[in-house]
């Protein structure tokens, strides 16, 4: 049981990421620089609580916050770009995040014992959930609803006029902006957004595994963040759940009674799965399924 | 069929029966031990090893009668092997898994960056009921940065102490070439465990052995170009060259070495994971003379024996890999000692016992000798110098026996990790 | 209303524009015609800002806007249709309108969170004027992308109108029609000119142009060659020769 | 004085070394772009598969003993073969529109590529036919490696090839046109798939060439060398210019030659954080590349 309420911490995480990923994609920004926010958001929330001794909640705030500011920084210029010198921009950035964690070192002396991000050796003993007896279903529950407000915003967001601004821009720029929409205003809030989204599952995460290092915060990591959104289609925040929930729980625990086929098949199969175009993996049929469990109807438009 | 031949089958008959009998009414009960370490990607070869051993040594214990629980019934060994991927939450969700199941103890990680998390989730102190950590015992084979089993009092290892070793080398070292006066160090960066070996063992044990180290130089995991770190090493003509990195980047320094004709005067030293079939394989030429330290050689007719069997069950046995057999052996013994019941309704109870048991534990019997363990749940196991000629890794010293082997070509070495 | 000044575009060593001045007064409707290549698209896209000018000036109510990026210019009073339709395939009908409420008093006349996430009243009656205007009232939940393609230009018009605009830049917006279609098209031309709008008509199809326009500017090879009412355009032996004789042949 | 002098022979080696490296970069690199130039669509799997074709050559080399000439045109041929099956995979069935999921396929692909190479191998580093046996090559107080020497001169060839493929034959004509203007070459009875298909098994080639070269001038063949061929040749394409490939080739010789200017002043930790930045900041400024083309 624990293991199974253990997953769902990783399926929460994973959708903060791929959440925050969407938002931009939405844009249409393909963005690999979520492994950067992610790790920033988790040296900076495992500082606040394993060093400083703070609470969770503002540990992860602080984090998701600094998260934000930088995407907001690196927004300006990196917009300038896009398709797929975007995603090289991006990545480039991620990689400077990871490398300055490689060579950053802040130490505090606890109980005699140095804490704090080592360089290369990482950072461990980010202990906040057992150390405050926080039991595995309680840190389930904290996550899933910092997931259920991230996520429940954004749904709500998304089925706004903002959501259909930002889609328009997504779909068609110069459209969007000869209809009198600031392209760079809607673009940078959405990296902001993302960052701050990335940045908190990324405390998250740090409270997970209580240990961060560097290499955790690679290409591999920003490839799952654009992952996700791509492999649940853009129809809504539905689809980035369904995707993390057929890779994290299907292809990656739900395979291994396979042994080494599983790392064989979990390529190929995000390639077949493309292939098929089960492009809203679950976002259609899900969608109408939860309408017709909550006898939601489609909204005709906003407010009439 | 005459009257003898009668009774003989008659006799075998019933034994046969007997025997079976026996088997049924001592209600032979499964003890759940899990593997888990990398079986994917570049780590793959640690993971395969690993879990050759898990089987063969769970299956030389079986095969020899099980284990004696405490209610006096016999237990067989079932092994499970997952597979981590190296990656954290994958290590996570496994000993999640593993605690909510009925799993004994498990045996694991290969990845130090896996040990890491899944020690942190474990609970710090025992006992302690304010810290909701996972109460489960992972008796570490594989993952070998410094000092891991700190992170809590369920985390044991039984891997080899590299201070120990490269304390031993580096003095030995200074006795054998007293002339040899200086180090030139080579570190690959951004990995924890060669990083820490560098600059928390070697560089500081070659200090102590009265060297002077005279430059370092640095590269990443996967870099391919060395020329201007081995111009460093050029420059700085050191006595002893000790490189600090995995098999990979060895090999590709070790051959911009022969390209710009470096060559230390005294010594080359190795870290303990390259002593495996991944140098000889992609460089063996260039290796040839490199010396080092290791906690296994099939030195004596056990260690031969593992080493048989191990290739047998698909995997090498090196210094990573064969701990994964003590550890098994250490857990019978534990069992055993600790009067473990290895029953459904037990295992809460089952895994204290363990844990109690492996940390009252202050030597075990290891392939190499006995293993000292230490107050923070390490090892300290006995090794040996090896290095590498004409492609296989032979015994160039060991420390543990006063008869020295000699350093040269007329060495009786026993030759082992035979190259593919 | 409008008025160019010597607006010149150079893209690399290819004279696109070539000193063209032109004015359009308030509430009239100019057509701009001339072969395919002679700067008609590249003007109008001049004047909304996608391309950058190389010389000259773009004046807008007496102001330079020269400089003014492309959704401020929209705010200013413009609004465009394409060449090629753009509408935002994924979108509904409905909010391929609601997006484009963007004129500075739909901005700044409601609170940020009302116009972001809600949706007043008027802004709703707005959007359900356009559609009807365009027709499409019985299809504002379809998506944009399966209507019909007089639909879709009816829509992208629509849009065009959603920012309130005071002068409208419609490129090509016949091409492909039928004449049943285009006569159509006329009536809401002339519809929006008695509403006072001002129109900078670019267009091919010499039914439309001849039959709504005030007057006719003519282009060829980046240079206007010709401006007068359609009579005297229709008469001037240059147009004859660069443009209804390439057209002849 | 003479300290001075040393320290700028050392730095002039340093670079050399590094520009020298960078021609493995800029082999990886033209394969990128040249797949780019045709589809305007990035094939991330390309490291991957040429990393998998210069495996498969390990069987000549290992099992058929073949001299290295041979492992390198199994190399080529076998890369150009997977060069086909991502096309197939990965762009062949997928709507040309749909370019996030051609891009996700081509990551699946790449960890498949991946993973099949660590089964089959262990995961293990395995030695790979050198070239000169690794001779040196001296010029006063200089050195170069001499193979690399032969990966640059690989890397102009292979270009000037390419280059006469595409300007001087119809292949290269369709080519062209397929790149330009889909939609007509449709009209013209060029097939589309057929050409996109071609610059695969092309790319491929490429790819084997490039894998085979770089597995040879590091000496071993290890699944850690695709994190870096694929990021390398990704930002060396988009140095260079997504779709120029002369660009990719400067661009490749210039990462090799800033890379070892890094390290040897600011030390390894901080060199890819300047290359990285430093791709940050030209992309900002310069977001067409050094020879690249202004699309719309």
């Amino acid at each position: 049981m624990d293991f199974y309420i253990g997953l769902l911490q990783i399926f929460g995480i994973h959708t903060l990421l791929g959440l925050s990923a969407y938002l931009l994609i939405l844009t249409g920004q393909v963005s690999m620089a979520q492994a950067g926010f992610f790790a920033i958001g988790a040296y900076m929330a495992g500082i606040c609580t394993a060093m400083w001794g703070w609470h969770i909640v503002p540990a992860l705030a602080l984090g998701g916050l600094l998260s934000g500011v930088l995407a907001l920084l690196i927004g300006f210029p990196a917009l300038r770009v896009k398709g797929m010198m975007l995603v090289i921009a991006t990545l480039a950035f991620s990689e400077v995040v990871r490398l300055f964690f490689f060579n950053f070192n802040y130490t505090v002396l606890r109980d005699g014992i140095p804490i704090g991000p080592i360089g290369a050796e990482g950072f461990r003993r980010i202990r906040y959930f057992p150390e405050n007896g926080w039991t595995t279903i309680e840190v389930s529950l904290f996550m899933g609803l910092i997931v259920l407000l991230v996520g429940g915003a954004l749904w709500w967001a998304d089925r706004s006029r903002l959501g259909a601004v930002v889609r328009a821009v997504g779909e068609d720029e110069l459209a969007a902006q000869s209809v009198g929409i600031n392209l760079t205003t809607i673009k940078v809030a959405a990296m902001t957004l993302g960052g701050v989204i990335a940045g908190i599952g990324g405390g998250l995460y740090a409270h997970m595994t209580t240990h961060v290092e560097h290499l955790n915060f690679g290409i591999l990591l920003a490839t799952f963040a654009i992952a996700y959104p791509i492999l649940g289609g853009m129809g809504s925040v539905f689809g980035t759940l369904a995707a993390v929930v057929f890779v994290q729980g299907f292809l990656v625990e739900g395979l291994r009674f396979l042994g080494d086929w599983r790392n064989l098949l979990f390529g190929l199969l995000i390639m077949l799965a493309m292939n098929v175009r089960i492009k809203q993996l679950g976002d259609v049929r899900l969608r109408n399924l939860l309408r017709g469990l909550f006898g939601l109807r489609r909204r005709s438009h906003a407010g009439a | 069929m005459n009257r003898k031949t009668w009774i003989a089958v008659m006799a075998v008959a019933s034994m046969l029966a007997l025997g079976l009998a026996d088997a049924a009414t001592a209600a032979e009960r499964i003890i759940k031990i899990a593997g888990f370490g990398a079986k994917s990607g570049v780590v793959r070869s640690f993971g395969v090893n690993a879990e050759a051993v898990l089987r063969a040594a769970t299956d030389d214990i079986n095969n020899s009668g099980g284990v004696r629980l405490g209610d006096g019934s016999i237990g067989k060994f079932q092994v499970d092997f997952f597979d981590t991927r190296c990656n954290a939450e994958e290590g996570i969700s496994i000993v999640r898994r593993l605690a909510s199941a009925d799993y004994l103890i498990a045996v694991g990680p290969t990845c130090s960056n896996v040990a890491e998390p899944v020690f942190g989730i474990l609970q710090a102190k025992v006992g302690d009921s304010s810290d909701t950590g996972l109460q489960f015992p992972i008796f570490t084979d594989g993952a070998i940065k410094g000092g891991l089993a700190k992170i809590s009092e369920w985390s044991f290892r039984n891997v080899p102490s590299e201070d120990a070793m490269y304390k031993a080398l580096f003095v030995w070292l200074a006795e054998k070439h007293p002339d040899a006066k200086t180090v030139f160090g080579g570190v690959e960066e951004d990995f924890a465990h060669s990083r820490f070996t560098w600059y928390s063992v070697m560089k500081e044990r070659s200090v102590q052995a009265k060297f002077e180290v005279v430059g370092e130089a640095k590269w990443l995991l996967n870099d391919t170009n060395f020329t201007t770190q081995v111009r460093e090493m050029k420059k700085a003509n050191a006595d002893i060259v000790s490189i600090s990195s995995h098999p990979f980047t060895t090999c590709g320094v070790l051959k911009e070495m022969a390209r710009q004709r470096v060559k230390p005067r005294v010594a080359l030293v190795g870290l303990t994971s390259s002593s495996s079939m991944e140098t000889l394989n992609g460089c063996a030429a260039q290796a040839e003379g490199i010396i080092i330290p290791t906690s296994f050689a099939p030195t004596n007719a056990k260690a031969q024996r593992v080493a048989e069997l191990t290739a047998k069950y698909g995997g090498s046995a090196d210094l990573h890999s064969t701990a994964a057999w003590e550890n098994v052996e250490i857990i019978r013994d534990v069992i055993v000692a600790e009067k473990v019941m290895a029953k459904p309704e037990t295992v809460q109870q089952d895994r204290r016992r363990m844990r109690d048991g492996l940390a009252k534990l202050k030597s075990t019997a290891g392939l190499m000798g006995t293993i000292a363990r230490t107050e923070d749940r390490e090892a300290v196991k006995p090794f040996v110098y090896a290095t590498a000629k004409e492609g296989a890794w032979v015994v160039l010293y060991d420390p543990a026996k006063a008869s020295a082997l000699r350093t040269t070509g007329e060495t009786p070495a026993l030759a082992f990790l035979p190259q593919r | 209303m409008l008025a160019l000044e010597g607006l010149t575009k150079h893209f690399g060593g290819v004279q696109a524009l070539q000193d063209l001045n032109l004015k359009v007064s308030k509430g009239s409707i100019m057509g701009l015609i001339g072969p395919n290549g002679s700067g008609k698209s590249t003007t109008v896209n001049l004047i909304c800002g996608v391309f950058g000018i190389t010389r000259g000036r773009i004046l807008f109510d007496g102001e330079d806007i020269s400089r003014v990026p492309t959704h401020l210019r929209l705010s200013q009073g413009i609004a465009r249709t394409f060449q090629n339709i753009r509408l935002f395939g994924q979108l509904t009908v409905w909010q391929n309108l609601w997006v484009a409420q963007n004129a500075p008093e739909q901005k700044h006349g409601e609170p940020f969170l009302r116009r972001w996430f809600g949706g007043s009243r008027r802004a709703q009656a707005q959007v359900q004027g356009l559609l009807e205007f365009a027709g499409l009232a019985h299809k504002a939940q379809e998506q944009a992308s399966n209507l019909s393609f007089g639909e879709q230009r009816r829509l992208e018009l629509a849009r065009a109108l959603a920012s309130q605009p005071k002068l409208l830049l419609l490129d090509e917006p016949a091409a492909g029609m039928n004449m049943e279609e285009i006569n159509d098209l006329k009536q809401r031309v002339l519809a929006l000119r008695a509403e006072g709008k001002t129109i900078l008509l670019v267009e091919h199809v010499m039914e439309l142009v001849m039959g709504v326009t005030d007057q006719i500017a003519v282009l060829d090879f980046g240079r206007k060659i010709a401006q007068g009412s359609p009579a005297e355009v229709q008469q001037n032996p240059q147009v004859r020769e660069a443009y209804l004789g390439t057209q002849a042949r | 004085m003479a300290d001075f002098w040393l320290e700028v022979a050392d730095i002039t080696q340093s670079a050399m070394d590094g520009l020298l490296y960078g021609s493995t970069y800029a082999l990886i690199g033209i394969g990128f772009t040249l797949i780019f130039g045709v589809m305007r669509k990035v094939n991330i799997a390309f490291g991957a598969a040429s990393l998998a074709g210069t495996y498969a050559s390990l069987v000549a080399f290992q099992v058929l003993h073949a001299p290295a000439i041979v492992v390198f045109a199994v190399s080529v041929i076998a890369s150009g073969v997977l060069g086909y099956v991502v096309y197939l995979t990965c762009f062949r069935f997928i709507a040309a529109s749909n370019e996030l999921g051609s891009l996700l396929a081509t990551i699946g692909m790449l960890l498949f590529l991946d993973e099949v190479t660590v089964v089959s191998t262990q995961g293990m580093p395995m030695p790979y036919p050198v070239l000169f046996s690794d001779t040196m090559l001296f010029f006063g107080p200089f050195s170069l490696r001499s193979d690399l020497l032969l990966v640059f001169v690989a890397s102009v060839v292979c270009t000037g090839i390419l280059l006469a493929v595409i300007y001087r034959t119809r292949l290269g004509l369709a080519t062209r046109v397929v790149s330009q203007q889909p939609v007509a070459a449709l009209l013209c009875g060029i097939s589309v798939p057929r050409t996109n298909a071609t610059t695969f098994v092309l790319s491929g080639f490429l790819g084997g060439v490039a894998g085979s070269f770089i597995a040879s001038s590091v000496g071993l063949l290890s699944p850690l060398l695709l994190i870096p061929v694929t990021l390398k040749g990704l930002v060396v394409t988009v140095i260079g210019g997504l779709g120029s490939i002369p660009g990719a080739i400067v661009a490749g010789l210039l990462v090799g030659l800033l890379e070892n200017v890094f390290l040897y002043f600011r030390g390894v930790t901080e060199r890819d954080i300047y290359v990285m930045l430093l791709l940050f900041i030209f992309l900002a400024v310069r977001p067409r590349g050094l020879l690249g083309r202004l699309h719309a």
